[in-house]
This record gives structure tokens, sequence and C-alpha cells, in this order.
């Protein structure tokens, strides 16, 4: 199993400092985003990671390409330990992992051409020994990806989302990765265009054979798309297993509420549902043991003292006292 | 949402400065004075009509006639040709230092904001010192430490003004380095200069461009106090304020002679500024961002 | 059944620097008493701009040009401000997307509810304090006296939208229009905002307009369904035969495009080409630029909205009287 | 907010040392010898190196510019060439003049600057608002000294009605007290203009007229106090524009105050009076800076109670 994966996450890490600004010499409290995480993604799979907002799930996506830095903890891509890697060795690595983002409207320079802004790691990488071949190339890659070439020296102004995300896409293809980030790709987009880019996505999968983390909070969107799925609650694990089997029977009772909030878009399954009560806990101070403790309708006495290690059982694992079996 | 989003856009930038130009009366007035004041200064020689600093000692304080348009000074020279020449150096002082202090606050608001750390707490704390100077006295201290001259008097805006330029640039820095296009070229192994001057520094453009129009106001009065002051242009220069330092003594008797130059001072300043308020109103989101 | 608001014909204007647009579009639609109805559709469908029409809250650039808006009898579009202050937040109130940045970030969250009691019933500062503190309560805000005297940022996203329809509900009005009011909480957090809607709905009898991009939502809560595309009413129908046996073919393709939580589908439904530019509409059929099933007809002529059975409306050529298709 | 106000003034004490070494620098090192500067060859050899070793001249600058600082922070700002008196004493006696010229100043910008912003706002493209706002931009827009001048010939001159110069009584307060207003209270309106359009915009402000609420409560009651609290911040900027104005504003009403002592400083080349003077004015405008920032503090609840 684990000589196949082609993303290792060992023991995830990352704190941030939260500093009031221009104040250096304050004491800087810090907030855990991520806390001890640990996962694998195989070739060709497609991993999702989903929880509510402050789960750390944006972070966890930008550790496991190196745009950030783990507190402590180690991310392997294809077997590499990407903190052991010089300045120049990690930017040949950039070209295995990219990511895609979740707002159209921010990912794009707006003082840039589609055709520019997709060449730009052409370039970077001097991929191509002419400006012309790279051109040609992110020429290619946007009518990949549904952009026509007749509309390529637009500003990204001048697309709709649904095709600025097409852009964005093209652009993480750009370098030929192995492995893409999709950090909430379709959230900020109409429903009508959600199943475009959804679907371009899973054309791509098969044609590269790429290996996805995908980022999302649409329990729907994971498990139309996912193999594995990862439920993450404030930095923590709560369950990972195969797609088919948490939604089918999750075991973490967060997992299972979560799935009960989601909306139906099917009147005749209306119910009255058990709402999740309470609140996000605060990740400044989150509760002593089990972090989902002050939030779950099953909890006993051992779940505020103790926190679960997460199981592992097979190829799924749950982290609770008492899981439903 | 969707249209401020796409307000932030460059080749939108000029056409919503050409529309504003055409909706705001202020604004194209603005701008129509500014151009005159421009070819004045450029051609002064050809639409003087007097040489400015030819002294007639005859025709001292002489009154507003057809000879002379705006009367003549305490010297006799011509008024009107004195304050045609007086553009030159207003503009100049106006334009050059601001674009020279534009320049140093963007470099150190592009460095402050995109390394941050230790080298960012050096150069905001640089600027809030230069922002707590009363910016005239600061001026004023120059001038004294480095003696009176119109060079000196460039140098001393130059060093005072770029304190809001790299407090506005870090800003916006801060929040552009947040953006995603910014992650995406890191992603991509893009170089930090790279991404200061493909990603950052065009996306600052339109802000910089008010900033301008709003120092260059600032600048033409600040080189008219000085002159006035005695610390700035030196006689005979034909500066605006020199000459209305030079005959304030004839206020009461000769009233026009003194209030002539400030007129042109009026105009030149509230113009930029007409244009400065419309340049703000229409590149707005701009600003927020 | 008696019917609390009445929109006939609603037609609105907005000047934008590409011209003017139509984002309200001859739009009738009726809301009965204790009712909840809901309007759905995609983004620059004009929902919004209909609900701000209804209260005359439009932006500076728009203008009501056509249209009544019944409400107790009275047509709310002929009402001069003054008659329209009365009705604001007494009669007819609204709950918006974003509770943060819809409450006013320097002043107390229970002074900005009790800032309306004393306005509409001339209460008393203390009273006002006391029947806010109540409505806290009721709407579940947990420590009612002390949240009363609490700043908006101090309060997480799920309590300020408890706020705002706290501040909604205060005089028990006949009619609430709710504006995406869960959009920007996290699924369990919207669960909880539902419910409650759901449930103060029952106790007061108040009407809801719910207006949403989110299907799920729609089929959850409401009772009688508007589509909406670019400005205009396509489809209307009780939710239970909307969900069954939608007619339009724009309805169509946005309940197959939804990825379902129950099932793995091969490949997802998409709907092609871009949400439509309000400024540059098609001549023909607004939405045939994208419909599956469009003939040459529907570029030419503009279908009128037709009655199908007793309770539904659907605006195609498939279903005009006399159009060879 | 406690913490808030400690950090706000620990930041200040660097700015502030920066601001005297940079001052220092330019007096003490960049010109050479203030000696030799201000006696030219007029006096014996001997009596200059004595006044050197007086000055502590012969010392190296950081040597000079720790024992200033020291003696600064007892009050002693050392002894002015001209008028043979202590600079502080010099300082203490201008200082009461200065004030009463910035407060009434003040009074009279922001008693232009907002109303004049909040009514361009709310008649934001109407008539009023052009010709209010004219009116407070000409006020930034024309020279101080040249504004003075005009007033005086008006006033004083031709209508008789106010004295040109002096600062005995109330009455002579007026013109450079307007002048000085005026002249500041366009940044003002265009501040509270700007701010007032932009939180317009908020949806609070939407939240509040579906309440049903009047116009004017919503302006007065939401709109005024979020669209003040950047003004707030402001002032500072501006105490730092009238003290510089002021410098102008006396030379021209003959008013005995720090601007018009500063000035003299430099005519005279009264290097310790023009230092002492020029740090003052610098800590006076950090002070303002300092009441700024704790006022933002307490009326902005997101920084009050963080």
């Amino acid at each position: 199993m684990s000589n196949l994966a082609f993303v290792k996450a060992d023991s995830l890490v990352k704190e941030f400092s939260i500093k009031p600004e221009g104040i250096s010499f304050m004491r800087a409290a810090s907030v855990q985003a991520v806390s001890g995480v640990s996962f694998e993604i195989n070739r060709g799979e497609t991993f999702a990671l989903v929880g509510e907002s402050g789960c750390g799930k944006s972070t966890i996506g930008r550790l496991s390409i190196g745009l950030l830095k783990p507190t402590s903890g180690s991310v392997y891509i294809d077997g590499i330990e990407l903190g052991s890697l010089s300045g120049s060795d990690m930017k040949r690595m950039r070209s295995k992992m990219q990511i895609i983002f979740q707002d159209p409207y921010s990912s794009l320079n707006p003082r840039m051409r589609a055709l520019e802004i997709v060449a730009e790691p052409l370039l970077a990488h001097k991929v191509y020994s002419s400006r012309a071949q790279a051109m040609q190339e992110s020429m290619h890659l946007l009518e990949m990806c549904g952009i026509s070439s007749s509309l390529a020296s637009r500003y990204a102004h001048q697309f709709s989302g649904g095709q600025r995300q097409r852009i964005g896409i093209a652009r993480a293809l750009a370098l030929r990765p192995q492995y893409i980030v999709c950090d909430e790709p379709v959230s900020a987009l109409d429903v009508s265009i959600q199943s475009q880019i959804i679907n371009l996505l899973v054309e791509l999968q098969e044609m590269l054979q790429l290996s996805y983390m995908f980022i999302s909070h649409d329990l729907s969107v994971v498990r139309y798309i996912s193999d594995r799925v990862c439920v993450m609650f404030l930095g923590k694990v709560c369950e990972i297993g195969n797609t088919n089997e948490i939604f089918g029977s999750p075991r973490h009772p967060y997992t299972k509420l979560l799935l009960e909030a989601v909306p139906k878009a099917d009147p005749t399954q209306r119910k009255d549902k058990d709402v999740l009560l309470g609140d996000m806990p605060s990740p400044i101070n989150p509760p002593s043991g089990c972090r989902f403790h002050t939030r779950c309708p099953y909890k006993k006495g051992i779940c505020s003292e103790l926190e679960p290690a997460l199981e592992i059982k097979g190829d799924r694992s749950v982290a609770c006292h008492f899981p439903f079996s | 949402m969707q249209n401020q989003e796409e307000a932030l856009h460059a080749d939108t930038a000029l056409l919503r400065i050409a529309a504003m130009l055409r909706t705001d009366k202020k604004a194209a007035f603005g701008a129509v004075v500014i151009a005159i004041f421009i070819l004045v200064a450029l051609l002064a020689n050809a639409v003087s009509p007097y040489d400015p600093y030819k002294i007639d000692l005859a025709n001292r304080l002489g009154p507003m006639s057809a000879k002379h348009l705006a009367g003549t000074d305490s010297f006799g020279r011509d008024v009107l040709s004195r304050i045609f020449y007086g553009a030159r150096i207003s503009l100049v002082i106006g334009l050059l230092p601001s674009i020279i202090a534009i320049l140093i606050g963007t470099a150190l608001g592009l460095v402050s904001g995109y390394y941050g750390g230790f080298i960012d707490f050096i150069i905001m704390r640089l600027a809030d010192i230069v922002l707590a100077f009363p910016s005239l006295l600061l001026a004023l201290v120059i001038m004294y430490s480095l003696g009176v001259s119109l060079l000196n008097l460039f140098i001393a805006l130059a060093v005072i003004n770029w304190g809001v330029t790299a407090r506005t640039v870090r800003a916006q820095t801060l929040s552009l380095r947040e953006k995603e296009f910014v992650e995406a070229a890191r992603a991509c192994g893009v170089s930090d200069l790279a991404i200061m001057f493909r990603h950052i520094l065009p996306n600052c453009i339109p802000t910089l461009l008010v900033i301008l129009t709003l120092d260059i106001p600032e600048a033409i009065l600040s080189e008219a106090t000085l002159s006035f002051l005695g610390v700035g242009a030196e006689p005979p220069t034909a500066s605006w304020g020199l000459m209305v330092s030079e005959n304030k003594q004839f206020l009461f008797s000769q009233p026009w002679v003194a209030i002539a130059p400030g007129i042109a001072v009026l105009l030149l300043v509230i113009s930029f500024n007409f244009l400065g308020d419309g340049l703000r109103d229409a590149l707005d989101p701009f600003m927020s961002e | 059944m008696q019917s609390v608001l009445e929109i006939k014909g609603l037609t609105t204007h907005i000047k934008t620097k590409a011209g003017t647009i139509v984002p309200v579009n001859g739009v009738s639609l009726s809301v009965l008493k204790g009712e909840i109805v809901g309007i759905v559709g995609e983004s620059g469908c004009g929902k919004s701009m209909m609900a701000m029409s209804v209260l005359q809250l439009l932006p500076a650039a728009g203008k009501i040009v056509d249209g009544q808006a019944l409400f107790e009898g009275a047509d709310l579009l002929g009402m001069n401000k003054r008659q329209m202050r009365s009705i604001r937040g007494d009669k007819i109130s609204m709950v918006f997307q974003e509770p943060m940045s819809s409450l006013n970030p320097t002043m107390k969250v229970g002074k900005q509810v009790s800032e309306s009691l004393i306005l509409h019933t001339k209460a008393s500062r203390a009273e006002a304090k006391e029947r806010t503190v109540q409505i806290f309560q009721e709407v579940g805000i947990p420590d009612a006296q002390r949240r009363y005297n609490s700043y908006p940022h101090q309060l997480s996203g799920g309590l300020r939208q408890r706020v705002m329809i706290g501040l909604a509900l205060a005089l028990k009005p006949a009619l609430m229009i709710a504006d995406e009011p869960t959009t920007a909480l996290d699924v369990t957090i919207e669960a909880q905002i539902l419910k409650l809607m759901k449930g103060m709905q029952a106790a007061s009898n108040t009407s809801i307009i719910l207006i949403t991009h989110n299907l799920g939502i729609i089929a959850e809560l409401c009772s009688y369904v508007y589509v909406m595309y670019a400005g205009q009413i396509m489809e209307q129908a009780p939710v239970f035969e909307l969900f069954a046996e939608p007619k339009h073919p724009y309805t169509q393709g946005l309940l197959k495009s939804l990825p379902m939580l129950g099932e793995h589908r091969e490949k997802l439904h998409a709907i092609p080409g871009s949400v439509p530019n309000l400024a540059s509409l098609p001549p023909g059929c607004s939405f045939c630029p994208r419909c599956d099933i469009a003939t040459s007809a529907c570029y030419t002529l503009k279908p009128g909205l037709e009655k199908i059975s007793e309770a539904r409306k659907a605006r195609c050529l498939l279903y005009s009287k006399g159009v060879a298709l | 907010m406690l913490k808030y106000i400690v950090s706000r003034i620990l930041v200040m004490v660097p700015i502030l040392l920066g601001i005297v070494l940079a001052i220092f620098f330019l007096l003490n090192v960049l010109p050479g010898d203030p000696v030799s500067l201000m006696m030219k060859d007029k006096i014996k050899p001997d009596v200059i190196d004595n006044l050197r070793e007086r000055m502590r001249l012969n010392d190296p600058w950081y040597v000079r510019f720790a024992v200033y600082v020291a003696n600064a922070l007892k009050g002693d700002l050392g002894y002015s060439y001209r008028y043979h008196r202590e600079v502080k004493d010099l300082i203490m006696g201008a200082f009461p003049n200065t004030v009463k010229l910035a407060f009434a100043a003040l009074a009279i910008s922001w008693g232009i600057g907002i109303p004049t912003g909040i009514i361009a706002a709310v008649r934001k493209g109407k008539l009023s608002d052009s010709v209010l706002m004219t009116f407070s931009l000409a006020g930034v827009s024309m020279p101080i000294f040249w504004i003075g001048l005009l007033m005086q010939y008006i006033f004083a001159y031709k209508l008789g009605a106010l004295p040109t110069s002096g600062f005995s009584t109330l009455k002579h307060l007026i013109l450079p007290a307007f002048v000085l207003g005026w002249s500041s209270s366009g940044g003002i309106a265009r501040m509270v203009r700007a701010n007032m359009l932009e939180v317009m915009k908020h949806d609070y402000i939407r939240t509040a007229r579906s309440k049903g609420l009047g116009e004017t409560r919503v302006v007065f009651g939401h709109a005024l106090r979020n669209s003040m609290l950047p003004v707030v911040t402001m002032m500072a900027s501006q105490v730092s524009w009238l003290l510089s104005g002021a410098v102008v504003t006396e030379s021209i009403f003959a008013i005995p105050g720090l601007g018009r002592i500063s000035v003299d400083a430099i005519t005279n080349r009264d290097m310790p009076l023009l230092q002492g003077t020029v740090i003052f004015t610098t800590v006076l405008i950090m002070l303002s800076n300092l009441i700024a920032d704790i006022a933002y503090g307490f009326l902005d609840p997101r920084i009050r109670y963080q």
C-alpha cells in the first residue's frame, strides 16, 4: 500500500502565530491549524478532504505541495521529503505538484492575458527554448481545458467564472504535474457550471493519470468525485477511508451528523433531522480530550478527558472512543 | 461583486479615466488647466510679452494696463511674464520630486510588504519617522542644513514625501501577496522578483497614480511657501512664492502685484486636486482593494 | 387561502456602464399566508433585485419601471417613503446573506434589535431591551442577557445570523424575505439556522420568501417554488411536483447536474455555456443558447409563461399552444 | 485595551529617538561646524575655541548626541545664541500662542470640514456637493501666506474690521485662525465624504433601512460613527499640518509662536533654538498621534474588546 503512495504526509503539525500588526516585541499567540495529521494518496487516486471552515483542510493542501512549511512532521512526494530539498531542487519538484484554487476571480492576475497566465510556469521553468513554443503549448493547454484559442488573448476579467476556472486548471497542468491539490475548485461556481468543471477534472485525471487531493465542504461533490475521503474537525482527522464505505456507514459521530446536515434536493426525503448543536470551538483554545466532545450528542465522561487515537482497521481509520460499527 | 472584480483591471482603467473626464466637469476643468500651464511653461519664452528679468526702474509698480496686463513689480519687471516663467519652476518642482519620492516609496513598500520581518520593521519605522515630522519644518531643517537653493529644495521634497507611498504600497502588497494568483505563481516556482514586478507592481499602479496627483499639489504649495519664507528659490528667479514675498510690502498700495502670482498657484493646485479627486473616484475599487 | 403578497409584472431596470439591464423582467408571484415560497436561480438571475424592489431598497442606479406589489391590499410600489418605512421591519422584514457585514460593527447587537422595536412600537428603552433579550432566547442565543451587549465581531457566524433572524422576526411581520440566509455558513450551522427558521415560521405563521441558489434548501423548506433565469420566471410549481417532474429544460438540467449524495453516477450532466450576461441577452428565449432541445424557433420567439396545470407554469415554447417546433 | 495603549506608547519611543537623531544629524553633523557658521570670521580664534569647547564640538557626534538627549530629558534644550536665553524658556513663552492658534484653527477646520463632508456625501452629485467641496478644496489649494495676505488686504485694510498683526486680543485670533482652519478643512471634508460614501455602501446600511429607519437616522445613527473612525486617526496628521501651517501664519500675522521662532532661528542661523523648536513640535505631534490612536481604540469596539 505505502509503496504505491505518491503523496505521504506524516504527523503534520502547522501553527500560525497571530500577532497584532507592527508590535514585534509582544508575545505572539499561536493557533494550531493542523494537529498531527497523517495520510497517503495513491497514484491516480482522488483523495478528498472534507470538513467545515477552520478544520485545517486548506492548510493541509498547501503543506502537501510545499507552499507552506510544516511546524513539524513531513511530506513525501514520490518518496522524496519536501523539507530536505534545496531551493533549486524544490523548484524542480514544483513541476510535479500543482494547485487549483477556489476563487476564480482572485486566482488569475487581472493584468495578464489567458495565454500569458498559462505560459508563465513554462517560462519560469524554461521548459521550452523559445517563447513562441511556450505560447503554443499554452494555447494547446487552454484548448484541452475547453477555452477556444480565439479567446486566448483576452484578459481574465473578460471570462466568466467557469471559464476562469478552466484557465486556472490549464495553468496547473502546464508543467505536467502528477499531483494536483484542488482547493474547493467548484464552491464559488454556479450550480450549472459546477458539473462542467467536475467533468473536466475527471476527464483530465483519466487522460493524464493524475492524483488529486480534493478539498471541499460540499459532501455531494466529494461523494461523486473521490475514491477515499478524510473527514476533519478542528485540525484533527475524524476518520479516513473508502468514500462509499464512509458515506454508506459513517463510524464517527461528526461524519454522521455532517452527512445528515446536508440539505437533500429531494422533498420526499424531508424529515425532522437531528441538528448538530453549538458552534465550532475556538482553535486558539481547543477543547480538552476529543475536540468534538463539546458538540457531540453521544459524548460520555471519557471524551472530555482523553483524546481518542486514530484507530486503524484495514484501510479505514477512525478517531473516536465510541465509534458506530 | 462581479462588476467590482471587473473594475480591478488594467485596460479598463484607462477607459474609466476617459469616461471620468467626460462626466466629471471639475476633473476635466483640472486637466485642461494643467495642460494650459504645461504649454505655457514649455513655451514661456514665446508667450511672454517681456523678458521676466529685465529691470525697468522707471516703470516700478505699474498698474494693470494694455502694455503690462498684470502690471509691473517693484523692479519694473513685467508680472505676467514672470508668472509664465514661474510655471516652469512650479511644474518641475511639483512633478519631479514627487515622482522620485513615489519611486523610492514604491520600492521600499514592495520590499517591506513582500518580505516582511525585520526589513519590513526597519522600513516602516523609517516611514513613521518621516511621517511624524511636520513636513514644512522638516523641509526648513533640510534647507537650513544643505543651504538654500532650488536643487536642495528638490532633494528635501523628494526625501520628505516617500512615506505615504511606502505605507500604501506595503499595504497593497500585503493584500496582493495573499491573493491566489500570487500563490499560484509561487506554486509554479516563479521567482520573487518576477512575482513582485509581474504580479504585484502592475496591480498597484492605479493607486500610485492617485497618490501622484495628490502629491503634486502638495509639492507645488511647499515650493511656493518655502520660497515665500526665503528658503526656496532665490531672487531674481521667477518663482510664484518668491514673487508674492518680494511684493508683499506693497500689498496695500499695489495689491495686484502680490496677489496675481497667488492666483496662478491657486489655479494650478486646485486643478491638480480636481483631477486627483476625479481619478480617485474613477479608480476607487483599486483603492479599496 | 389568502395571499400576503401578490407581485404582478414587476420590472426593474438598472443603469450600468454597459447600458441599462433588466434584472427583473415582468415577474409575478404570490405568497400565501404562512407559506414558505422558494425562489431559486443562479448568480445574476435577478432574484435579489426582485426582493430589493419589493421593499424599495434598490441601489441608486436601480429603478422600478412597471408592476405592482400588493401587500395586504395596498401597492408597495406606489407608496411614498414614509409609508414604506412603516412597512419595512414591521410588516415585512429581511435577512441577508452575510451576517457579519449586515450588522453594524460599532453598535451592540442588542441595540440593533431594540432600535427597531422602539421605532415601530414606541416602546421605552427598558421595554425594548427586555423584549430583545426575550427574542434572543427565542432564536436560541445562549446567555441572551449578556449577548445583548456584544458587538458583532464577538459572535460566531451562526450567532450573528440568529441575531439577524431575531431582528427580522422581532415584530412578528406578516412576511420575511430571506436572501441566501445560509450561504455564508457551514453545513452544520446552516442546518441549525434552517431548523430555526422553520420553527419560527410555524410558531408565528409568518410567510417567508426564501431566495437561494441551493436546490437542497428549497426541497427541504419550501412549499412552492419559482425558478428564475435572466430576470424572468422560467418555471413555477409546488415543490413536490417540481422535483418529481421538472417541466422546463433549464430546471431539468439543473436537477440532473447535481451530484446526489446517495448515488454515484458515471458522468454528471452539465448545462453547457455560461450563466447569461444580462447586458447581452439573446433575442428569443434567454435560455436557448444553453438548451439541449432548442429549435430555430427558440432563437426568435420569446416564450410566454404558459399554464401547464392548475398550479404549474413554465416559460418554454414546448408548452406554447400554436407554436410548431 | 491597556495592552493596546502600552504597545502604542512603546512603539513611539524608537520613532521619537529616530526623529531626534535625524534632526540632530541634519543640524549638527551635516553642515560642518555651527560655531564657525554662526560667527563667520568676526571673532578671535581663542573665543571660538572656547565656545567650541563649551558646546563640546570637539567630541565625536554620537557623544554630543548622547549628551543632548540626556540634557533634553532633564528639560535642558540648550542656549539660544540670538536671544541669549534658554531655548526652553523661549519655547515655553511661544507655546501657548501656538496652542491658541492651533485649537482655534482646529475648531474652524472641523466646523467647516465635517459638515461639508457629510452634506457632500449625502447629496453626492448634487449642486450642494459640488459647491461645498469646491469651497473646501479651494482652502487646501491656496498657499497659506497668500490667503493670509488677501485676508489682511480685505478685512484689515479695506474694511478696517480686524487687526493685521499682533496677538493681544481675541480679535487678533480671528483672521489667522480662519486662514489656517480653512486651509486644513479640505482634507477633513474630503476624508469624511469619502468614508461616508464608502460606509453608505455597506450591507448594514441596507439592514438599517430594511428596519424602516428614516434616512436621517440611517446617516446619523449608523453611518456617521463608522465613517468618523478614520477621521480620528487623521487628527494626528492634521495637527502636524496645522503646526506646519502655523509657521507661515505666524510669520504673516506676526504672532510670537513656535513657528515664528523657528523661522527666526533659521534667518539668524540659531541652531540650538531651531533644533529645540523642531524637536518640541515633533513631540507634540507624536503625542497627538498617541491620543488619536487611543481615541480610536475607545471608539472602535473591534479594538476595545480585542
